[in-house]
């Protein structure tokens, strides 16, 4: 195997886990936020390694550039951001580490007994892997499509295959999205509103001295100014 | 002589030291780039305001950015005291990241095309960093404008990506490809003016692209992240020296990129009469200057509109986006594929066939009948938006007429 | 159109209370030192109310006259009378002449009240700061009676005639004291 | 639309608010037309030099290209003194001091040596340029024309106790004031000299002439004027700008009359004027030369022009046909002296 | 429920848009403002106690420094103030001078102040610098006449300090075959700009009911559809003499007080020219020769003499005692009362709105602060 490519990964793998130890120990949740980042862009660049170029890309365009700016624009938002004062460590702190340790093992330990033979392969190698499972799969003939992360497989599996989950995916994106325009909507509704002046005169035409928000808060018009 | 070889044992080191020049190029050709194009700005406004601007330092004052850089670099570095300096230092690097990564796909002319399958994906992938630096330096300032001004921007930023990928589509539907390169040498045919944007769906993108382009790249009327008539300048506020100028590079960096990129997509990068006449590297040299005439052009058209418009409000910002821009944009996308549909289709649809005749490059009749229907959907869609979005003064209260919301 | 001196007529039969008579004599004396120099005149021919009916007495003038536009509000310190005046000006849309309304009063932080105009008035609002700032006078009933021009640490009022005026940059120029 | 009040009608135009057009993005294509428009005629290089213009880039490239001043632009005051003589016109009346509003004008009287007697004469005169507002009462209310607005206003010096200016750098010659305010100076020349040999006679010794003659006008390098104009003045060029024809505002008869009284004056003076106005007239001489040839050097648009008079004078600021009269009458008079 | 909290912003007293040294304290929930305080007087030199200390003519140039667009029209105030005290007349001439040179600076200050108000709104100066041009050369013209371009000092008491001749009369006919081609221009740039209707339609609604009881005065109180103008209310000078309208707007808000101030430069330009025309008929010198200019000492009263500036209704007070000097020198500085409307203007509007209504207050913090 190619030195530089290990190099390479070991060092993106590096920076990959690294940030996300400092994700988590971090007091200051804007720095967490920003190591969260960081990560994001390792696991792409890891990808990208792998010849996932569309994976590696996407990954940067919806958690590099959108999920983890959400997240910051939440985080600032809110206060306590320096975290100061905060304490990191529940006092069963080791309860949570073994159920993560436990979950990493599960996953990482068949991974590694099913494909520890195959780590010295290349890309080349794994494509032929691919193509070799896939005709495995497909009773002994090679089937048309191999799966592999490029954009029109992707596409054609998306419209074909996974027409059905694709579209309850989409439905539920539709229906998260909705409920969060009817709860924000909602929220502009109570929000107690401030007045124009030309608002206020057109209230005072109509005999509405006082006007009453929905939470019953008076917004104040001054009386005396009335013409 | 004898070591030269013992370096091209490895191909991998002869690709990094390729790929190394490559970035120094991008880079010093980026700065450059940048220094001229604050050049042109500033002369090309000021001919519109009757000035002669920048004209003593150099030639027709074409050292003037380098005097500013020099004296951007020679100025006191300040962070502000209680600022987060980690996240203060960091924000330029990280804007400069996002800009320069979008240079590495971008085919200058036809003479060094990119490799990337999906470059335009990657584009606007990294550009969309700079969401980040802006919010790391409108927090890490700890100054209100600044951090009005990061919120604002990446507001902007989030809302607008959105239309800028969607108007992307309709190219993407019509080269099949995702490779910038590809859909430069697609739009080579009909003497090197097969251009998208000479199609109704092309056009209809490319403005919608253009616009979002503008918010993208912080231009008039969408420079709402650094207004300084309103938030002095925005997430730039606790900046100066050398750490504004990293800045400054990005910004002009990314509309560079954006312009070369709307070159590339819809006014045929590098093709032009002549082009594939001259061969390969004489029309690649012609190709490359046909680029950047285009790319100037594109940014010129953009110095043309902060020289004249004012700016929008954050709210009509976003409202633009949502309201105007996407359901454009939407449409155009259907319409494409009613483009695809017709000058294509061969046995998929036999009806088209039957009555436009078979599907090829010199059917006119079917490039016709396309351009008139697509032509016809988004004029549709175009006045169905904007008479959606206009109130009538019939629907409103007597008091809203009062207060002017008839317009 | 009221002509200048037709207000205070009219408001001694309408609102014979709130005319201000203690400066009648005084004005008579000044009448006397007429032409002496450096000695200011107290104006008679405007009507002078008193402090607390001048809101009434303003908006007595906006609803039956039709002036409705308070143009200008100036506080004038006679030192020799111990008495700050403040005139409001009234102007009606049409016409070229104002209607001037005189307050006066005492110089002694209790006497210096005059009732705010600016809950009709809004633009009163910055000129009684301004008086304030400037003379001292207090305006019952303002929103924000606070500090304009000088700084909110300021002490002393800079427009009264008491207030010391000392400093000159250039003596060293000159050589003068 | 009239609008009927109780004093009669008043005639009021309502603003069109264009809310019934549709708004499709014409007006700002409106906009960008015209702003390209704007664009090309500038960028092919159209000056807007006429005052009915408003195409074309109007800025002045200030140090090689200069506005010509209006005689009664006033900057700071200067003091006068005779060119013949070396008198000064000032009589330490004070009308200045008292009607200087920012008070920055200082006059010490000249003291008799023997007697102790006021003389009419300043011994010290100082002005604080710094606080100076430029209103021009000074040289308004001076009863003897004495004081006069200069034209100069480069300048900007580090120095600031040097802004406090004494009598020796605030005199100029008549000559100087006469070249800068040809038409100003004429109508007020007579009575002003006049008053000067009035003065004369009530002045002893060197009381009222040991200030200027020291320096003639030539402005040493420590005051913070004078020196400037000449110094920047080479290889300035004449800006036909906006301004420039101020000088055919001299009407005919003033003009004659300007020709009188300098013929008149030659006369009465005798003798050739001392070397404050000769320097001048050899400069208006020179700006004059190298005026033949100046537009194609002007429109040319380097920086910097070739014009390398030895030093330039006061005289720049004047506009080519000013010049040029000017260069006449002195022509006639310097014949007259030689006669 | 989700709580939003008030934000405290400074916006000045360095800011770009604030048009001199001016503070606004502001709050604001989200975007949306909710409360607004005028911070001012950081350029406060107490110009009415210099002008109780200094005679009534060395405080002419002091003038020239409250409204430093406009010292042509604060000259003419403040003589027309003095001039009402001590009872002095003013020729003919000198009237036409005065307003010559007073609509000539209305049209300098609307042309850069609609500019400054586009510059607020984010148009990058191109507007600005239009108008700009046009007022330098209406400067090139005050400084020919009056000797400065700004502070030009140039009213005196019982007439103008100089006179004007035939070239400056016809340097002023030049300009006027100017002006329409930049009044049409500049309308053709930006009336219709679909960006500018949104920004300024609606936006800073002064009502008209409202209006009068703010003591707004000049294109704001017009703006917002009261046909008030001292030129026409109170004809001071000549003004009796000319046909001019007064442009009003419908609503009151920034796109109205905007078009007032298009539509004023021509009405001036319609004056100008009737100036001019009917100007050699004009009897009299360019001022009153019995007049003791420096040694003035009106008789014992007061005087109120006010003028329509460009900012709106511009006042002086002056208070006599029979010396030499003022014993009261009050200025109602129309910027200063027009301020008085702003917090209430911007209530309920963005924070980036707060900008443009004061840009289209148009003041001069020289004249606010005082």
């Amino acid at each position: 195997m190619n030195y530089v490519v290990l190099t390479i990964f070991f060092l993106l793998s590096a920076l990959t886990l690294g940030s996300g130890i400092m994700v988590v120990t971090v007091k200051n949740i804007i720095h967490a936020a920003l190591w969260l980042i960081s990560t994001f862009v390792g696991v792409a660049a890891l990808y990208m390694l792998m010849e996932a170029e569309f994976l590696a890309i996407v990954q940067v365009l919806v958690y590099a550039g959108a999920v983890s700016i959400l997240v910051l624009f939440a985080i600032m938002l809110t206060r306590q951001i320096t975290g100061t004062g905060t304490r990191q460590l529940h006092s069963r702190w080791w309860v949570a580490m073994l159920t993560a340790a436990a979950l990493f093992g599960g996953v990482i330990v068949p991974t590694v007994w099913q494909q520890g033979s195959s780590w010295d392969k290349t890309a080349s190698d794994a494509q032929a892997i691919l193509v070799q499972q896939a005709t495995e799969a497909n009773g002994g003939t090679r089937p048309e499509i191999i799966p592999v992360a490029g954009t029109e497989e992707l596409g054609a599996a998306l419209m074909g295959e996974y027409l059905l989950p694709f579209e309850v995916v989409s439905l539920l994106l539709t229906a998260a999205l909705i409920g969060a325009i009817l709860i924000a909507f909602e929220e502009r509704t109570r929000r107690r509103r401030v007045l124009t002046l030309a608002e206020e005169l057109a209230l005072r035409k109509r005999g509405i001295v006082e006007p009453h928000d929905e939470e019953g808060a008076v917004v104040p018009v001054d009386a005396e100014q009335a013409v | 002589m004898t070591y030269w070889p013992v370096i091209a044992v490895d191909a991998w080191i002869g690709l990094v030291l390729v790929s190394i020049i490559k970035v120094t190029l991008i880079l010093v050709g980026g700065s450059l780039g940048m220094m001229f194009l604050t050049w042109y700005e500033r002369r090309a406004i000021a001919y519109m305001q009757d000035r002669r601007g920048p004209n003593r330092v150099g030639p027709q004052g074409l050292l003037q950015p380098v005097s500013e850089a020099i004296k951007t670099m020679t100025k006191e570095d300040i962070t502000p005291l209680d600022a987060d300096r980690v996240v203060h230092f960091l924000a330029p690097v990280v804007m400069l990241g996002a800009t320069v990564l979008a240079f590495a796909v971008i085919p200058w002319g036809n003479l060094f095309p990119s490799s990337l399958r999906v470059g335009v994906l990657f584009i606007f992938a990294v550009t969309g960093l700079h969401t980040v630096g802006m919010l790391m330096a409108g927090w890490g300032s700890n100054n209100k404008f600044a951090l009005l001004g990061g919120m604002r921007g990446v507001a902007q930023m989030v809302s607008y990506e959105i239309p800028l990928l969607m108007a992307l589509l309709p190219i993407i539907l019509l080269s099949g490809s995702l490779s910038l390169t590809d859909i430069v040498t697609r739009q080579g045919d009909w003497y090197g003016f097969g251009w998208y944007v000479f199609s109704p769906v092309g056009l209809t993108a490319f403005i919608t692209f253009f616009i979002a382009a503008l918010a993208e790249g912080e231009r008039t009327p969408f420079d709402i992240p650094e207004a300084d008539s309103e938030i002095v300048a925005g997430y730039l506020t606790e900046y100066g020296g050398m750490k504004f100028a990293v800045f400054y590079l990005s910004n002009y960096m990314t509309n560079l990129a954006l312009c070369f990129i709307m070159a590339s997509l819809f006014l045929g990068g590098g093709n032009g009469p002549g082009v594939t006449a001259l061969g390969t590297v004489l029309g690649g040299l012609l190709s490359l200057v046909y680029f950047f005439i285009k790319a100037l052009a594109l940014f010129f058209l953009m110095v043309l509109i902060r020289g004249t418009v004012p700016r929008l409000r954050v709210d009509q910002l976003m409202g633009f986006a949502w309201k105007f821009l996407l359901p454009i944009v939407l449409v155009n996308v259907f319409s494409t594929a009613i483009w695809v549909a017709i000058t294509r289709w061969g046995p998929q649809a036999q009806i088209f066939t039957d009555w436009f005749g078979e599907p090829a490059s010199d059917n006119y009749l079917r490039y016709g009948v396309a351009i008139v229907v697509t032509l016809i959907i988004n004029l549709l869609a175009v006045y169905a938006v904007m008479r959606i979005n206009r109130r009538q003064p019939s629907d409103l209260t007597e008091e809203e007429i009062a207060l002017g919301l008839a317009g | 159109m009221l002509t200048k001196g037709e207000l205070r007529s009219i408001l001694s039969t309408e609102m014979p209370a709130a005319l201000d008579q203690r400066w009648a004599e005084h004005a008579a004396t000044a009448e006397e030192g007429h032409g002496e120099e450096n000695k200011p005149v107290l104006q008679q021919d405007d009507a002078v109310v008193n402090a607390e009916h001048l809101p009434a007495v303003a908006h007595f003038l906006r609803d039956t006259f039709g002036y409705e536009y308070l143009s200008n509000i100036t506080a004038v310190d006679y030192l020799d009378f111990d008495m700050i005046e403040v005139v409001y000006q009234f102007y009606h849309i049409d016409e070229p002449a104002d209607v001037r309304v005189r307050v006066r009063v005492g110089r002694n932080p209790e006497a210096c009240v005059i009732p705010s105009l600016t809950p009709t008035w809004p633009g009163a609002n910055l000129q009684e700061r301004e008086a304030y700032d400037m003379y001292g006078i207090d305006f019952p009933g303002h929103p924000n009676l606070a500090r304009v021009y000088m700084w909110d640490e300021f002490t002393g009022f800079p427009l009264r005639k008491d207030f010391p005026k000392t400093g000159d940059k250039y003596t060293h120029v000159t050589g003068a004291e | 639309m009239t609008l009927s009040t109780r004093k009669g009608t008043v005639n009021i135009v309502e603003v069109n608010r264009h809310d019934n057009n549709i708004h499709a993005g014409q007006g700002t294509l409106k906009g960008l037309d015209i702003v390209f428009r704007k664009f090309r005629k500038a960028l092919f290089g159209k000056a807007n030099t006429e005052r009915d213009d408003t195409e074309g880039q109007f800025n002045v490239q200030y140090p090689e290209e200069r506005l010509v001043l209006a005689e009664a632009y006033r900057n700071m005051p200067i003091l006068l003194y005779d060119d013949a003589t070396g008198q000064e016109l000032c009589t330490s009346c004070f009308q200045c001091e008292r009607v200087c509003p920012p008070q920055v004008i200082h006059i010490t009287q000249a003291k008799h040596p023997e007697t102790g007697k006021p003389v009419p004469a300043a011994a010290e005169f100082v002005l604080e340029y710094d606080t100076c507002m430029s209103c021009g009462y000074c040289a308004e209310v001076c009863p003897f024309d004495a004081i006069k607005m200069d034209h100069d206003f480069e300048l900007s010096t580090a120095d600031h106790p040097a802004l406090d200016v004494h009598y020796t750098h605030l005199l100029r010659p008549v000559s100087y004031y006469e070249a800068i305010a040809p038409t100003m100076w004429a109508e007020v020349r007579d009575a002003a000299l006049k008053k000067l040999q009035n003065n004369i006679k009530r002045r002893p010794g060197n009381i009222g002439v040991d200030h200027g003659q020291k320096i003639a006008g030539k402005s040493s390098a420590a005051a913070p004027k004078a020196a400037t104009p000449a110094a920047g003045a080479a290889g300035r060029k004449q800006y036909t700008g906006p301004i420039a024809k101020v000088g055919t505002s001299m009407s005919e008869d003033k003009l004659a009359r300007l020709m009188a009284i300098r013929e008149a004056n030659t006369g009465k003076r005798g003798g050739p004027p001392e070397s404050g106005a000769h320097a001048i007239e050899a400069d208006v001489a020179t700006n004059a030369a190298g005026q033949v040839a100046p537009s194609d050097q002007a429109t040319s648009g380097s920086a910097a022009s070739k014009a390398t008079g030895p030093v330039a004078a006061p005289g720049k600021n004047m506009s080519e046909d000013k010049l040029a009269r000017l260069m006449a009458i002195r022509e006639a008079n310097k014949a007259k002296q030689g006669e | 429920m989700l709580k939003t909290e008030e934000l405290q912003v400074n916006i000045g007293p360095q800011h770009p848009s604030t048009h001199g040294v001016f503070r606004m304290l502001v709050t604001v929930d989200g975007e949306t403002l909710v409360d607004l305080k005028p911070v001012f007087g950081y350029l406060h030199r107490n110009h009415e106690q210099l002008g109780e200390v200094n005679s009534y003519l060395q405080n002419m140039p002091f003038t020239d420094r409250l409204d430093y667009f406009n010292s042509m029209v604060n000259n003419h105030a403040y003589a027309r103030a003095v001039e009402q005290l001590a009872g002095i007349e003013v020729p003919e001439r000198a009237q036409y001078i005065r307003v010559i040179m007073d609509e000539l600076s209305r049209i300098l200050n609307h042309a850069s102040a609609l500019g400054f108000l586009l510059g607020d709104m984010g148009a990058w100066q191109t507007s600005l610098l239009w108008g700009l041009r046009e007022r330098e050369k209406i400067l090139d013209l005050f400084e020919y006449v009056s000797g400065a371009r700004m502070m030009c000092n140039y009213s005196r008491f019982g007439g103008v300090a100089r006179d004007i001749d035939d070239y400056f009369i016809s340097e002023v006919k030049k300009l006027m075959q100017g002006l329409p081609r930049y009044f049409d221009e500049f309308e053709r740039l930006l009336v219709e700009n679909e960006i500018l209707l949104v920004r300024a339609k609606g936006v800073g609604v002064l009502p008209k009911e409202l209006a009068l009881s703010y003591s707004v005065t000049g294109p704001l109180l017009r703006g917002s559809g009261v046909p008030y103008d001292v030129r026409k209310a109170e004809p001071y000078a000549v003004y009796d003499r000319f046909d001019f309208d007064i442009p009003v707007g419908t609503v009151g808000d920034v796109y109205d007080r905007f078009l007032v101030r298009v539509e004023e430069m021509r009405q001036s330009y319609r004056i100008l020219e009737q100036a001019l025309q009917q100007m050699p008929e004009a009897e009299g010198g360019h001022i009153n020769p019995k007049v003791k200019q420096q040694s003035l000492k009106p008789p014992v009263g007061e005087s109120y003499a006010r003028v329509e500036s460009p900012k709106g209704e511009l006042g002086f007070y002056l208070v006599s005692d029979g010396s030499g000097s003022a014993y009261r020198y009050k200025v109602r500085a129309p910027s200063f009362i027009n301020l008085s409307a702003l917090a209430d203007m911007c209530k309920g509007y963005k924070i980036a709105d707060v900008v443009v209504i004061l840009g289209s207050i148009d003041i001069v913090m020289g004249e606010v602060d005082r």
